[in-house]
């Protein structure tokens, strides 16, 4: 039986056809797809809080409006990822403790403070730039579930990083403190980007069998060098030069070759001593906890809302 | 004309005020599918306070020039919100209490202004009674629900109610700006029979009293349409205008 | 035995001596004396509350670092005071529940908010200008440790009057918006300031016996003309106008002639419906509940702290 | 001389954002003789501050006019104070932890700083210091109070210390503006013996762990120092700067 599954399963994978709730999975799949959706919908919830942190501040009306509706999605984009992740077996509630419980990653960018608004404009650039490039692929995930709510997810984040750049293009038009915020923004955020795609294949272990699974389509190096080949130019279109001086087109490889990143400040943000980690996961956990009487309280309402049809039976 | 302009303003400055005040709760809901309805409701009213705001400046550019002009650069006094808007929650059912009242009494006024005279101030009202609608079905859901939930639910629905309740009598006292303009603006004490109604329907629901509590005191009668606020407002504002300040010859 | 103390009271009285803490009190006076005090005190300590809300929003480090000393002053004024309590036995700890309770009341004035940096100017200028005019008489109570402590009150009142009304003054020669805000503040603080003397004579049922006992040196209305012709010509000097169509020159009697008062919002007031009566009674409960865990603990230590010693004896 | 401008503001900067917190405490406090006793600390480092910042405007007059100019006149990323001063404490254990670290250290410094070669930097540490001895002793005073006291008390003491020790190595870190001022500045790294000998005897007596946590990550090894901060800073200065930019040209 498990034999005839696992074939249907192989061969799937191997026509590049999409696997859906109903299929048998190898246990080994199933906990790499739940823990790697799992990751994604934490980051996009932990993603809100840097953001966030703009919103009463934003200085017009409109950039305060665009980035509501910004964080709003990524709430969204959180809910749909929680929803494919239960349709593998998972549960949210399990989901929520292991992420406040700091058992379970996101995105290290968002360990990173926000500190001024022009921050605002550089993560729509670059972090949501980078997000769709490791993301983009994923929307051809062999898991079905989770295929489509990426390209849901991709659609709104390219909108996103266009409001963001444009929000970056509005500033260095404007006066010289704000191409300075938008400057000390790029600075702050650039090699942060480069390591959202993690740790260089060298030593990425899991790599191989991922893509085996489809679950993955490009190395990290991969989708990095995609990434600093596409930023590269906006950077030169804004007017902001990024902070890598061994940074240089290199005709040969038909590639940007860049500076080494620090691998070592990449371990130690993972390992949760970044500047913000105790402060996303704490405020996370206190909204959880805040909370929790209301949910206990929308939990008898419901039970009691229910008995009289049931004694009807 | 400035009295459109002073009306304006002040349904858009309860809406501005009453955003930013949702805005802070932003990531701090009990549960996910909270945070979009809060962001929707918070953006909702943003959107309206942009419209009321914009229309203001245009009917009277000596308030300012833009809705950016008026949201940023304005000091306390020249607010004319409602104090109702100004305080910071204390917890969730002070959010869904404030914005059941808010929300109940705010859609009863739009849905008497999509008659107005003034087109644009009926057709703002017209699409904002819509989204009102969905705001006070959402927090008289909640105020069911925490009424009706547990014992601590309940007790904190009910201390919540009585928090606010003094503020709740300023929302239907008419002032000269609406006394100036008939046929355009409403009478908000014309609006009070239909909001108790539907608030003391919820309240009846969720087995809550209506509390009975003297109305917050005014400085010789004048309150928040007038400009004089509670003490929560300047902190608001030095938030919400503090970047706008900072770089008063920029643009975004 | 009574008697005897009884007319060693009376004729400490009428001979305009002090009272000491060692001296034998009616019951009433007594009573009437703690309430006077404790009343007193809960005033200077809620009174920091309006002030305190411009602190860290001051507009010069020099003006936040006045305003802050003058705080600190407040919450000294209320530390002598209740000693000053104390000493005819009643308990602070008694004292302060009876203020966060609601059963005991402080200055009406302090029930007013203060809305722009100017408030803190006018409070120095009219506020504490009306305290002083109140006060100066009770440097000579009967009651000795509350007359000595008035003294130093009143000293130092006065030299935040002189502050209030110079920051008033550089504010007056400021820009045209200064100007509209010590107005502003003048315009919301001025009736209440009036209201500080409480009721008009006529509804004053106390007052002929605290004038008796020494307690009570002038009656409402006389201070209340005093702090009027006192303040006309200092709001001349400055440059604002008073908000009272009726204050007028009266040559036949030598003062100034005022409208009347809105006893009704006074009542209001008094009675807990003022503007932020709910609010500053709440927050500084609020300050208590929230050390209550912090007065165990030192307690718990000083007790511990005790014991070897005691096991000494 | 920049150096100098640069080196009075970074110590000026610590003293006026960790003022502000302590501002905020006011009203709040456990007890009447708290209150007095922190408007005395907050106004001692408010005054510190002012000399300070005096200091820099006068040294490199291109960083501000004058103490208001470089209090409310610049952005986040232009302030120097180390990360441990931002924070808002969420309880009267963090009020004390915090200080028994902030007034300690700056204790040890500016007993150095005294005997240095700039006169008037030399003034101003000397003068401080004597009131750092209070602050310290009084912040020792309530961490055995606590540490010592309840169960509750001594729970929260613990946690007060682990919640702000990431932030402690920081103090300890040279900068290029130190390494520019040799005989004028302190090498900070100098006083962390005599700062962790008198902190471990507090915590000792009063019978508290000292955490062993990983130190507050930077961004590619700048911090507070280097004006990259947390984001507590810049509702701070919302908050400080909302009346003077307000008024830009208003004089108080």
């Amino acid at each position: 039986m498990t034999e005839t599954l696992e074939h249907h399963f192989d061969e799937t994978i191997a026509h590049e056809r999409r696997i859906e709730p109903r299929d048998w999975v190898p246990d080994g799949y199933r906990k790499t797809m739940i823990r790697q959706i799992a990751q994604h919908a934490h980051s996009e919830i932990i993603g809100m809080q840097p953001e966030g942190n703009w919103i009463t501040r934003a200085p017009s009306l409109r950039r305060k409006a665009i980035l509501l509706a910004k964080v709003q999605d990524e709430a969204g984009h959180g809910m749909y990822l929680y929803s494919a992740a239960e349709t593998l077996g998972a549960d949210r509630a399990e989901l929520t403790e292991m992420l406040i419980s700091g058992r379970q990653k996101y995105s290290s960018i968002f360990n990173y403070p926000t500190l001024t608004f022009a921050d605002v404009g550089v993560i729509g650039w670059l972090v949501d730039g980078a997000a769709i490039c490791n993301q983009v692929p994923l929307c051809r995930s062999s898991y079905g579930p989770y295929a489509r709510a990426m390209v849901r997810i991709c659609k709104e984040e390219s909108f996103h990083q266009r409001q963001g750049y444009e929000l970056l293009m509005t500033m260095m038009r404007g006066t010289q403190a704000q191409r300075d915020m938008v400057q000390d923004a790029t600075n702050r955020f650039w090699w942060p980007s480069l390591m959202m795609f993690g740790p260089p294949d060298a030593s990425s272990p899991n790599t191989a069998q991922s893509m085996a699974w489809g679950i993955k389509r490009h190395t990290n190096d991969e989708l990095r060098q995609r990434f600093v080949d596409m930023s590269v130019p906006q950077a030169d279109k804004l007017g902001v030069s990024l902070p890598d001086p061994e940074l240089r087109w290199n005709a040969e490889r038909g590639h940007y070759d860049f500076g080494a990143v620090d691998w070592d400040e990449f371990t130690q943000v993972v390992k949760g001593n970044g500047p913000c980690n105790v402060q996303r996961v704490a405020h996370r956990r206190k909204a959880h906890e805040d909370g929790a009487w209301v949910r206990e309280a929308a939990m008898a309402h419901a039970t009691k809302a229910k008995q009289p049809a049931e004694l009807e039976r | 004309p400035p009295s459109l302009a002073a009306y304006c303003l002040a349904l858009g400055d309860d809406a501005l005020i009453y955003s930013h005040r949702l805005q802070q709760w932003l990531t701090r809901m009990p549960e996910l599918e909270e945070e979009t309805a809060l962001a929707n409701i918070a953006l909702d009213l943003l959107g309206q306070a942009r419209m009321l705001l914009a229309r203001a400046a245009k009917a009277d550019p000596s308030l300012g020039a833009d809705e950016d002009a008026l949201a940023f650069l304005r000091e306390s006094k020249q607010f004319r919100n409602v104090r109702l808007v100004e305080r910071h929650d204390d917890d969730f059912a002070e959010l869904v209490a404030r914005l059941l009242v808010f929300a109940t009494w705010r859609l009863a006024l739009f849905t008497k202004l999509s008659a107005s005279g003034d087109p644009v101030l009926a057709a703002i009202a017209a699409k904002g009674a819509k989204e009102l609608a969905y705001h006070r079905d959402y927090a008289g859901q909640w105020v069911v629900r925490l009424g009706d939930g547990t014992g601590e639910s309940h007790a904190r629905m009910q201390r919540a109610l009585d928090t606010l309740w003094p503020l709740v009598g300023e929302l239907f006292v008419i002032t000269g700006v609406e006394q100036a303009l008939p046929g355009t603006a409403v009478d908000p004490a014309l609006v009070r029979p239909e909001t108790d109604a539907i608030i003391d329907t919820v309240l009846a629901t969720a087995g809550l009293d209506r509390p009975d509590v003297a109305p917050l005191g005014t400085l010789a009668g004048r309150a928040g349409r007038d400009g004089v606020h509670t003490e929560a407002l300047g902190y608001v504002l030095a938030e919400l205008q503090s970047v706008a300040r900072a770089h008063p010859d920029a643009t975004w």
